[in-house]
């Protein structure tokens, strides 16, 4: 017996069982030790899939040795082998990071379930990228939103709880939208495979109940992953929930939302489907657009940073359907980027913004008033994490609106090019807001002179904001995997 | 396939139909936390009955083999909504461990008086 | 309420035959309708009711609240731990097939130990609920 | 049941509502039946009538009975919901026929399930099999779901010891 050959089922079910450990133990450094283990073990055997499939292809696994159609399969593609990296890398990174991040902003005895809900958070995200099953899709997805219901409402503020609340509608609604989609096309097809949905399809394509799925599936979607109209639980949800999981979130929930809609989009329906039976394409751009200037405009006047980051994430999200929109493998490669790169610059972000909490005492423009004197690393980081947001070359963000560019010019739509850099002004806009509030004002008297950053939180930070640099200059692995995962979707049908 | 189309073979959709619509429309219109959830348990119940529906057989039997039957109820659909009813009454759970959360927090259950008592920084008790 | 006579003899009388039925739903999942999670619902709502007739208090000391969190993970760890054995054994994750020599016992081991898992899980997650609303209930009642 | 939705979606009463939404679940359960789908009426029974019923009463108890008055202007989400409905309708009419024997999901999977279950598992219950065994790993999936809401319930309901908590009405 191989291990190697059981790493899909592992990539799974290590976090998984780690979730009722850290019950069992309750006790708050060893959930935080299993916890730190299993999230580490999950990124470790995410590389190696990754490895795999770059060096053979598609892997299949049949769970409970049943073959696919009848049991559950696990299909570690090459997107899906891109997802897992950044959903565990981005766990690997904040879990460290969480220990001192909540012990000033959660209660102490509800530590070790904090930890409990990360570990199922982790599972579910990473079950929902691994799954070649489309019913398993769901049972992860809420296995992955309770746990982030559950994660938001500990934020310190009461306002939390009722931005939980409303997630956890709008949250349900999706979802069982989703179970409506899925279950036309299980009834057209009498199938839950999502490769032999997408086969069986074939024969059924263009009648209603098919378009009625996609409807359903793309609106129930969209509501996860707070497309432009449907986003209002995105800002609140983000701004009060601890700076741990706000990062965590930023840079994989939204993310692994997208993943399933391309996964619908082009293993189920198959993009003649999608962009051909319906003007599918044209209402993407239109809500792309629309989130891109009324999010990014709206940001520019919070008076809080988290919630103006949080309303740059629905205006990048714009970008990222973007890309979907132009239906073409370079399109596609800059929707694949831009969720890589705009993850780990808003993980940096909002993990940033958690050191500046800690020592500030909150987040507000003008609580960080003088922060480049009192923070100069904290606030040197945000400088360049606002330049990836913005596009500057030299960091993650410029690579994927690059792309995106090129896709734009690729059609011929100088409109659309012109419209992306006008965006980017946006972002310039808010940017500057916290550039002028932490360099050109007076730094506040009332701020404790001794908070310090512990380096088990500073570390992690830098390490992301560096990867946002990095992943801006060397462009092997990421622009490689995304062109790899586009065009493969492109192909598969 | 539209031609086989008609109203009898279609009547178990339009209940299902009607009752997710009023679930959906209960689940957004109200602004009662306990009742949003009801709402939600009833839009969710709805869709049990989507797919259970069409796995029914007339003639057939319940998918419980035996000697004396030899067409039964597609079974799938059945596993399908026993996860789907766990899986709801667990966010139900949720829900309403929330509710009381935001009740003790701000002594309502109803969304606009939590939104006003938000906006207004000077905190009212008892509107 | 609480100390009705009638109510505690026929909760003493009804409570025995409960438990025996979710024992029943849960072997006999096999031939009638039935299984884990639902004899996981009837054990906990005969504490429930147990509850509910003799006080919290009394439940509680019945059921401690640790054996219920424990049980809760427990139930988890050993439907896991059933697909971990498979691996073990030399099959996929989950697999039945190897846990015997005779492939259908196999099968048969296999989803008998996945069901207790479901019903440990189940029966202590609703108890557990059940415990924190009446708890905070109590509470405010005060 | 369509009457009793309509009454839950009109009155205001809490406790009312909670018993109707019982109701609702049982018969939900009885059509069920009628469906030939046993074992989820069972657990519907069990969870809609049951557990949720409980579940809402114990919140409730900490809540208040009465709901406030009716939203002012119910037509945007009318409108939605009305809309949803719509495309529902469209969908549905090209399905196939109710009690359709050569519909897919009569075709496809699940004949294997039917014939070859008494070679491969042989247990009469084919849905404990499917569930248990064919889909196990779901049913990981739907163990693990109650556990996370359980241990969900723990976290936000678990009585803090902190003193300043004492501000209610």
């Amino acid at each position: 017996m191989s291990l190697a050959q059981h790493l899909p089922a592992l990539q799974v079910v290590i976090p998984l069982l780690a979730a009722p450990l850290t019950v069992l133990l309750r006790h708050r450094t060893l959930a935080f030790a299993v916890a730190l283990l299993a999230s580490w073990t999950a990124f470790a055997i995410s590389i190696t899939l990754w490895l795999q499939v770059d060096a053979s292809g598609t892997i299949s696994y049949a769970i409970g040795n049943w073959p696919p159609p009848w049991g559950i399969e696990y299909r570690v593609d090459p997107l899906s082998s891109f997802m897992l990296v950044l959903v565990s890398g981005m766990a690997s990174v904040v879990l460290p990071y969480c220990r001192s991040s909540i012990e000033d902003e959660v209660p102490q005895q509800q530590h070790y379930l904090f930890y409990t809900m990360f570990v199922l958070c982790l599972t579910g995200l990473l079950g929902i990228s691994i799954t070649g099953d489309a019913f398993n899709i769901f049972v992860f997805l809420e296995i992955s939103s309770l746990a982030t219901y559950v994660l938001i409402a500990l934020g310190r503020d009461r306002r939390a709880l009722v931005a939980s609340y409303q997630y956890l509608i709008m949250g349900t609604i999706g979802a069982t939208f989703i179970v409506i989609g899925i279950g036309l096309l299980y009834l057209m097809t009498g199938t839950l495979n999502i490769a032999d949905m997408g086969q069986r399809l074939a024969a059924v394509q263009g009648t209603r109940p098919v378009l009625a799925a996609l409807a359903f599936l793309t609106v129930g979607i969209s509501l996860k992953l707070a497309l432009f109209p449907l986003h209002q639980w995105l800002p609140n949800a983000y701004t009060y929930a601890p700076s741990a999981v706000s990062a965590f979130l930023a840079a994989t929930a939204t993310k692994v939302a997208v993943y399933v809609l391309l996964r619908f989009y082009f293993s189920v329906f198959g993009q003649s489907q999608v962009f051909g039976q319906l003007p599918m394409q044209e209402a993407m751009l239109l809500l792309a657009l629309a989130g891109m200037f009324a999010a990014s405009a709206t940001a520019i006047f919070q008076s809080d940073l988290k919630r103006l980051f949080a309303y740059s994430s629905v205006g990048q999200i714009g970008y990222i359907i973007l890309g979907l929109s132009f239906d073409s493998v370079s399109g596609l490669t800059a929707t694949i980027l831009h969720l890589f790169n705009h993850g780990i610059t808003k993980g940096a972000i909002f993990m940033l913004l958690g050191l500046v909490a800690l020592v500030m005492g909150g987040t507000s423009l003008s609580r960080v008033q003088g922060l480049g004197k009192r923070m100069p690393l904290t606030s040197f980081g945000m400088v360049i994490c606002g330049l990836s947001l913005i596009g500057v070359p030299g960091t993650a963000g410029f690579i994927s609106k690059w792309y995106l560019l090129l896709a734009a010019l690729e059609q011929g739509q100088w409109w659309l090019v012109f419209l992306i850099l006008l965006s980017s002004l946006l972002a310039v806009a808010y940017v500057w807001r916290f550039v002028e509030a932490a360099y050109f004002r007076e730094p506040r008297q009332d701020v404790d002179a001794n908070a310090t950053v512990p380096w088990s939180m500073g570390v992690p930070t830098a390490l992301l904001v560096a990867a946002t640099v990095y992943f801006g200059l060397s462009t092997g692995f990421t622009v490689g995997s995304a062109s790899q995962a586009a065009t493969f979707l492109m192909g598969a049908r | 396939m539209n031609t086989t189309m008609t109203l009898g073979g279609h009547f178990t959709y339009f209940v299902t139909i009607f009752l997710m619509v009023a679930g959906l429309f209960i689940v957004i219109a109200r602004g009662n936390l306990i009742k949003k959830l009801i709402g939600l348990g009833i839009f969710q119940t709805s869709v049990y009955l989507l797919y259970i529906a069409p796995g029914k057989l007339v003639g057939g039997t319940a998918p419980i083999l035996s000697d004396a039957f030899t067409v039964y109820s597609s079974p799938l659909p059945h596993v399908l909504i026993l996860t789907a009813i766990v899986v709801g009454v667990a966010t139900l759970a949720l829900g309403l461990a929330l509710t009381v959360r935001i009740r003790e927090a701000y002594d309502s259950i109803e969304e606009d008086e939590i939104l006003n008592m938000d906006a207004v920084p000077s905190r009212q008790e008892q509107a | 309420m609480r100390h009705d006579l009638i109510l505690r003899v026929i909760a003493k009388l009804l409570i025995p035959f409960i438990l025996l039925f979710a024992l029943y739903v849960q072997f006999h999942g096999d031939f009638g309708p039935g299984g884990g999670f639902q004899a996981g619902v009837i054990l906990a709502a005969a504490v429930i009711f147990y509850a509910l007739i003799y006080g919290l208090a009394d439940a509680r000391k019945v059921v401690p609240e640790p054996l219920v969190e424990s049980m809760m993970a427990i139930g988890v760890l050993i439907y896991g731990g059933v697909g971990v054995a498979g691996l073990l054994l030399g099959g996929n994750f989950l697999d039945y097939f190897v846990l015997d020599h005779d492939s259908v016992h196999g099968q048969h081991r296999g989803i008998f130990w996945v069901e207790v898992g479901v019903a440990t899980t189940v029966s202590g997650v609703m108890l557990k609920i059940f415990y924190m609303f009446a708890a905070r209930g109590n509470a405010d009642d005060e | 049941m369509a009457v009793t939705v309509w009454v839950i979606a009109r009155s205001r009463n809490l406790f009312g509502v909670i018993v109707l939404g019982g109701i609702y679940s049982f018969l939900m359960a009885t059509v069920l039946v009628a469906m030939d789908a046993v074992d989820v009426a069972m657990t519907e029974a069990s969870v809609g009538a049951g557990i949720s019923t409980v579940l809402f009463l114990g919140a409730l108890h900490l809540c208040k009975s009465e709901e406030a008055r009716p939203v002012n202007k119910p037509w945007l989400p009318l409108i939605v919901s009305v809309a949803v409905g719509a495309v529902l309708v469209y969908g549905t009419l090209g399905l196939p026929e109710f009690s359709d024997p050569k519909a897919p999901i009569h075709t496809h999977v699940v004949p294997r399930y039917l014939n070859e279950i008494k070679q491969e598992v042989d247990v009469p219950n084919v849905v404990t099999a499917v569930l248990a065994s064919y889909r196990g790993y779901d049913t990981f999936g739907e163990t693990t779901v109650v556990f996370t809401a359980g241990a969900g319930v723990i976290a936000l309901l678990r009585r803090r010891r902190n003193k300043n908590k004492g501000d209610k009405a």
